[in-house]
C-alpha cells in the first residue's frame, strides 16, 4: 500500500568505535529519492517487542543507504546483531531535510553531538560543490564515542572534535569549538543535530550573534509518517511532528 | 464472492478500514490505487474550532501496545472541509468522518457543516476520547449517550455511527442506548485509559499524564466487547482494538463485527490494512464462504 | 533501610507479595528461605465449598499477557484450613487469604472460619472475579462492595482488603465505596473481561467463552488505576497488573501503591517476586532514600 | 527463588529428520533427578513474545538433558535457531512420571504418535534391566517424522513403524500396529503419548482387552508448577493439572 515501505538486505553492519555500529542497507533505487537530514524507520525484527519502527536519520546514501548508529535499548541492540544477508523493512525516505546553504554563504557549520553527527555526512556529500568552508564542530562524551573523521575531511570539512573527558581532541564540551565559528550573519550558517542541552546552547549562541541556521530534532515516534501527531514537539509556532514537519526545524524556532 | 457492508443507507465494497487517528498523508505516502481498495477511512477526529493538542511527550511504547494522549490536534472542521477532505475525496474511498464537540451543540454544529460537504459517507461520533480533560465521557453515560445519537440523528443527513469507550462497567448498556436512539452503528473500542511513570525522573511519561492504550495489547478486551454487543443490538459494529492481520480481522468479524479497523498497527505495518483485506478474502476463498454475512457473527459459543 | 509496611494492624516486612492465584506448591518448587523473604503471600481464592472450576481450556497466550478462566477452582475452606494453611505456615511468611463467598452470607461463613484459623493476618475479599457466571460482579456496584465490607468488618478479626475490578467506569468509586465501609486496603486490580476466537475452528478458545486478561499487556491500565484510586482514598492500596520487575513495581509504588504483587509474570520468571524485592532496595540504595513510604505516591505530576 | 530454576547451556542442537530436532543441554546436577515422562519447562527467550514458557517431555537424562521436539509455532522456531553456547532459562524437571512396570510383566508396549515417542527413550533407558520384552510402535504423518530408532534398538525394544503415506514401515495408522501386543492382562502393559485421537484409540483398544496403562497427556501450560490450575485435563476423577498430577495419567482415567 505504501509507496515508501520495502525490505532491504543488509550489506555490512559493523562497529566503527566502541560506541557506534554503521549500517549498510542494499537500498534500491531508493538513494537517489533521499536528502540530507531525512530518516528511514525500521522495524528491527518482526513481532512486537520492541513494538515500534524505529527511526535513523540516513547517514550516507550513495548506492547504499547508511545509519550510523548507538546502542542504547532493546531496538538498537537487535539491529546490532543484524548481519550479512538479513532483511529489513524500512520506511522511508521520510521528513523533511536541511535547507542547502545560499551561495553566497562562507562558512558552513556543523554542530554535532554524540550520534547526532548522522545526518552530517550525506550532508557534506551534498556539500561538496559548494564553495564555503565546511566546518564539523564534533563533541563526544569519551574516546569511545569517536570514530573515524576521514570520509568528512574528504569531503573538505575542517573537523574539530572535544570530548568531556579530554580522551580526543579537545577536553570539554562542544561549545568550547564555538570560537571557530565565524560570527557574521551574512555568511555563516549553522547546522546541528544533538541532545536537547546542546543544541539549546547552539540556539543561544546563534541568537547572541544573529546566526542563522536549523537544527535537526529527535522525539519517540509511532507511525513516522505524520499520521498520528504522537511525535510532536513545542515550536514558537505551536506543536509541530518532528517526522513529517521535521526533522529538521529553524534553529530559532524551537523551544528546547 | 460478496464482501459489501452496509451501515444504514451507506453501502462500503467491504469491510476493511483503518481506526481514526492512525492514518494520515495518504496523498503524500501511500500508492493511492491502492488505498482504494479499502472499505473506507475514517479519518482523525475534527472538532468544531482548532485544537492544539496535548504538551509532549504524547506517545510511549507499551508491552504489545502504547498509550497515546494527542488531545484531538486538529485543523478544526473548517479547514478540515476546505483543505483535507478533499484530498481524501480524491482517493475515491469511502469516507466515514469522525467527529467530537465539547457540548451537543457543537455536534450539531458539525453535523451540518458536514450536510454541507460532499463526498462523505457517514460520520462516526467520537464520543470516547479519554485524552481530554473531562470527568465522564459521553460514552459512559447512556442517557447523555442516547441524546447525543438522537439530536445528530435528527439532523444529518449521513449514517451516524456512535464510537464507544472501553472504560466502562457494561459496555452493552451504552451500546443499546446508541442504537435505541436511532445510531446506524457502533464504533468500538476506543483506548482504554492508561499510565506509565518514569522511575528516573518520577514523572508520568505522558504530558498529558494519563493516555489511551492501544494496540495488540488490548485486543482480548476488544474482541469481548465486540462479541458482548454483537449479543444485544442488530446494528452495524465497526471494530477495532489490536487487529494486526487477517486471523485477528476474522475473530472479529466471527464475534459479530461488519466492518473491521486496524489503528495502532498501521504504525508498524503500513500494509496491514490492505493484508487483513487479501486475507480475508484467501480465508472465505479456502472455506469456500460466498458472502461476509456468512461469517458475521458466526462464532460457535453455546 | 526501612521496607515494612501497614495494613490496618497487620505488618508486613517489606511490600512485595504474590497475587492471588498465581502462585502455589511453594513446599514442592520453592527455596522456602526465599520465599521467607516476601513481604507476604496471597494463595488462590478460596470459597466455602469446593469448585472445580471450568472446563478447559482454561488458558491462552496473548500479545504481553494472557487469558484465564480457572473459574476458582479450589477444595473449599474446610480442607484449605485443614491442608494447605499449614504448608503455607511452615513457610513462615506472612498470609494474606484471598476469600470469595457466593453471597453476604457465604463471605461471613468464610470469615469465621478463618477467624478461628492460625497464622493469618489479613483477608482478601475478592469481589471481582469475572470468570463465575454472574452478571454483574459485587466490585462493579458501589452499594454491594459497601454493604459487603461493612459485615465482613463487623465479624473479622483480621484487616480486610477488598479486591476490585477494572471492568468499571470509576473504579474510583468502588474503592471509595470500600474505604468508607470501613476496609482498611483495597487491592487492584484483578482481570479486564476479554475473548479469543479460534478462526479454524469458528469457536472461543477458551472452555469458558472470555476470560480474565493479565500480563504487562494490561500494566498501564492498572498503574492509572492505582494513581486515580491513591488520589482519591487514604488506605493502603495492593497493586498488581502486570508486574514484571523492579521498575514496574516502583511505577505503582510512584503512583501510591502500599504494596505490589507480582502475578501472571511468575509464570514466566518464578524469581521474580524476589527480583522485584531486590530491585526495589537497589533503586532506594542509589537514590538514598531510608523509608519505602518516602517513595509511596511520590511521583511528581501537576 | 526456585529449586527447579536454572539457566544451562546447548551443548547441541540438530535436525534428526526433516521435522524433529534434537536439543543437549549441559544439565549439571539436573539428570540425575530426572525420571521417564517428566518434562521441563523452557522460556525459549528473554522478553514476552512468546510469553508462555514451553513444555518438553524429558528425551533422554545421562550427563546430559536432552529433548526432541517438533517445530510447530514460534516458541519451537526460535528453539530451533538456538545453537552450541546459547543460554536457556530452564524450569524442571516437572510432573510426575511413568510407574516403573512390575517383575512379572513380560511386554511392555510404547504406543507413541509423533513427537509423543520423545518421553520413551529414556523410559527405555529405565526399562534396560527389566526382562520383559519392550515394544515401541510408532505411528508417524510421513517419512519427514520418522528419525534414527537405533538408541531404541540398543535399549532392547523391538521397534515398529507405521507412517500414514506409507513413506515408512508399513503404511497406515499406528493402530495397525496394534496386533504387535499380547493381550494377556496379567503381564502386559501398555504406556502412550501422542495426539489425542490416538491416544483415545490405545484407550479403547485397552480397554476392550482389559490391559493396564498410562498415558501422557498435552495441554498448553503457564506456570507448569501446579500453580495456576490453567492445564487442566478432565479425567473421570475430575479436573487434574497436566504439569502437576500428571502429565502421566492411568490410561482409562483420562476423558479424551
Ligand atoms: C529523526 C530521528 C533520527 C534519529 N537518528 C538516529 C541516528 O542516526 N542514530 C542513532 O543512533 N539514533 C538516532 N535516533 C535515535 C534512535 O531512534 C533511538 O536511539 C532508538 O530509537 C532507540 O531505540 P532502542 O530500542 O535501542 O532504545 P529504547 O529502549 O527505545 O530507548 C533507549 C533510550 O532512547 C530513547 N529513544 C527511544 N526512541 C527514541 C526516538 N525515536 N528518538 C529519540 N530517542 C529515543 C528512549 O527515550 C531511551 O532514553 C534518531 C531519532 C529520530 C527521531
Ligand atoms: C507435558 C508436555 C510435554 C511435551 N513434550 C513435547 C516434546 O517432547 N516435544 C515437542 O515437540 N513438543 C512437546 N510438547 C508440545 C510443545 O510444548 C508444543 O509443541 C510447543 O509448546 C509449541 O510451541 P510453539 O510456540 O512452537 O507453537 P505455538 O505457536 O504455541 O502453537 C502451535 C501449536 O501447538 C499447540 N500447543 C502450544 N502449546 C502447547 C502445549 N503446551 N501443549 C500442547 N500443544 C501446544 C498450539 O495449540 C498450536 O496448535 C509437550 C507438551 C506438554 C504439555
Ligand atoms: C495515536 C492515536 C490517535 C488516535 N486518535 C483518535 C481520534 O482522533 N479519534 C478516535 O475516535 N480515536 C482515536 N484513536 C483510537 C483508535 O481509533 C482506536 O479506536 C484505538 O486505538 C483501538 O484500536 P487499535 O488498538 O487498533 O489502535 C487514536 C489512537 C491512537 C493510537
Ligand atoms: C491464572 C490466574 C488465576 C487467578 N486466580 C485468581 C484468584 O483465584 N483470585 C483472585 O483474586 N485473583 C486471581 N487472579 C488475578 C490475579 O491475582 C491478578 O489480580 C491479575 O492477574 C492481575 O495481575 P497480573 O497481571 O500481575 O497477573 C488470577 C490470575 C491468573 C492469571
Ligand atoms: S510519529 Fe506519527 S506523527 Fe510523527
Ligand atoms: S500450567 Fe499452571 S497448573 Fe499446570
Amino acid at each position: 500500500m505504501h509507496k515508501i515501505q520495502q525490505t532491504y538486505t543488509v550489506l555490512s553492519n559493523k562497529k566503527v568505535c566502541p560506541r557506534y555500529y554503521h549500517l549498510s542497507l542494499d537500498g534500491g533505487k531508493l538513494p537517489q529519492n533521499i536528502y540530507p537530514g531525512q530518516f528511514v524507520h525500521i522495524r528491527v525484527r518482526e513481532g512486537l517487542e520492541p513494538f515500534f519502527r524505529r527511526p535513523f536519520s540516513v547517514f550516507r546514501a550513495r548506492k547504499t543507504v547508511d545509519i550510523l548508529y548507538d546502542v542504547v535499548g532493546q531496538g538498537t541492540e537487535i539491529l546490532s546483531s543484524k548481519g550479512k544477508g538479513d532483511r529489513l523493512d524500512v520506511l522511508g525516505p521520510l521528513g523533511n531535510h536541511f535547507a542547502l546553504p545560499d551561495k553566497n554563504i562562507r562558512q558552513v557549520v556543523m554542530i554535532a553531538g554524540g550520534i547526532g553527527v548522522a545526518p552530517f555526512l550525506i550532508f557534506s556529500d551534498y556539500l561538496k560543490s559548494h564553495k564555503a568552508e565546511k566546518t564539523l564542530l564534533y563533541g563526544g562524551r569519551t574516546k569511545a564515542h569517536v570514530f573515524d573523521f576521514k570520509p568528512f575531511v574528504r569531503n573538505g570539512c575542517d573537523v574539530h572534535v572535544a570530548t568531556e573527558d579530554g580522551g580526543a581532541g579537545i577536553k570539554g564540551r562542544v561549545s568550547r569549538l564555538f570560537s571557530k565559528i565565524r560570527k557574521d550573519p551574512e555568511s555563516t550558517v549553522i547546522y546541528t543535530c544533538g541532545p536537547k542541552p546542546m543544541m539549546a546552547a547552539v540556539q543561544d549562541f546563534a541568537r547572541k550573534h544573529r546566526l542563522p541556521g536549523q537544527a535537526s530534532c529527535e522525539e519517540v515516534m509511532a507511525c513516522g509518517l505524520g499520521a498520528c501527531l504522537g511525535c510532536s514537539t513545542k515550536t514558537h509556532s505551536g506543536y509541530k511532528t518532528v517526522c513529517y514537519d521535521g526533522p529538521v526545524f529553524d534553529l530559532q524556532e524551537i523551544c528546547f | 464472492m460478496n464482501l459489501s457492508v452496509k451501515i444504514g443507507t451507506a453501502v462500503f465494497p467491504n469491510p476493511v478500514t483503518v481506526a481514526s487517528g492512525t492514518f494520515g498523508h495518504a496523498e503524500k505516502y501511500y500508492r493511492l490505487e491502492e488505498v482504494k481498495k479499502l472499505g473506507a477511512l475514517i479519518p482523525k477526529t475534527v472538532t468544531l474550532h482548532a485544537q492544539e493538542g496535548n504538551p509532549p511527550p504524547r506517545i510511549v511504547e507499551t508491552p504489545a501496545g502504547m498509550l497515546n494522549a494527542i488531545g484531538i490536534e486538529n485543523p478544526g472542521i473548517d479547514v478540515f472541509i476546505r483543505q483535507k477532505l478533499s484530498l481524501l475525496q480524491n482517493i475515491n474511498v469511502p469516507l466515514i468522518i469522525s467527529i467530537l464537540g465539547h457540548s451537543d451543540d457543537q455536534f450539531l454544529k458539525l453535523t451540518e457543516k458536514l450536510n454541507k460537504a460532499e463526498g462523505v459517507q457517514a460520520l462516526e461520533l467520537n464520543l470516547s476520547c479519554p485524552n481530554l480533560q473531562k470527568k465522564v465521557l459521553v460514552a459512559q453515560d447512556p442517557r447523555a449517550t442516547s441524546r447525543l445519537v438522537q439530536k445528530v440523528k435528527k439532523v444529518s443527513r449521513y449514517p451516524v455511527v456512535a464510537k464507544l469507550s472501553p472504560n466502562v462497567t457494561d459496555i452493552t448498556v451504552i451500546a443499546r442506548a446508541a442504537a435505541e436512539a436511532g445510531a446506524d452503528g457502533v464504533s468500538l473500542i476506543n483506548t482504554l485509559t492508561g499510565m506509565q511513570i518514569d522511575t528516573k525522573s518520577r514523572r508520568p511519561v505522558l504530558g498529558n499524564i494519563t493516555g489511551g492504550l492501544s494496540g495488540p495489547a488490548i485486543r482480548p478486551v476488544a474482541l469481548n466487547m465486540v462479541y458482548q454487543v454483537a449479543q444485544r443490538i442488530k446494528i452495524p459494529i465497526i471494530a477495532m482494538g489490536g487487529i494486526m492481520n487477517a486471523d485477528d480481522a476474522l475473530q472479529f468479524i466471527m464475534a459479530g463485527a461488519a466492518m473491521v479497523a486496524v489503528g495502532t498497527f498501521n504504525f508498524v505495518n503500513p500494509r496491514a490494512p490492505l493484508d487483513v483485506l487479501q486475507g480475508i478474502k484467501a480465508y472465505m476463498k479456502k472455506q469456500k464462504i460466498q458472502d461476509i454475512h456468512q461469517l458475521c457473527g458466526s462464532v460457535i459459543a453455546p
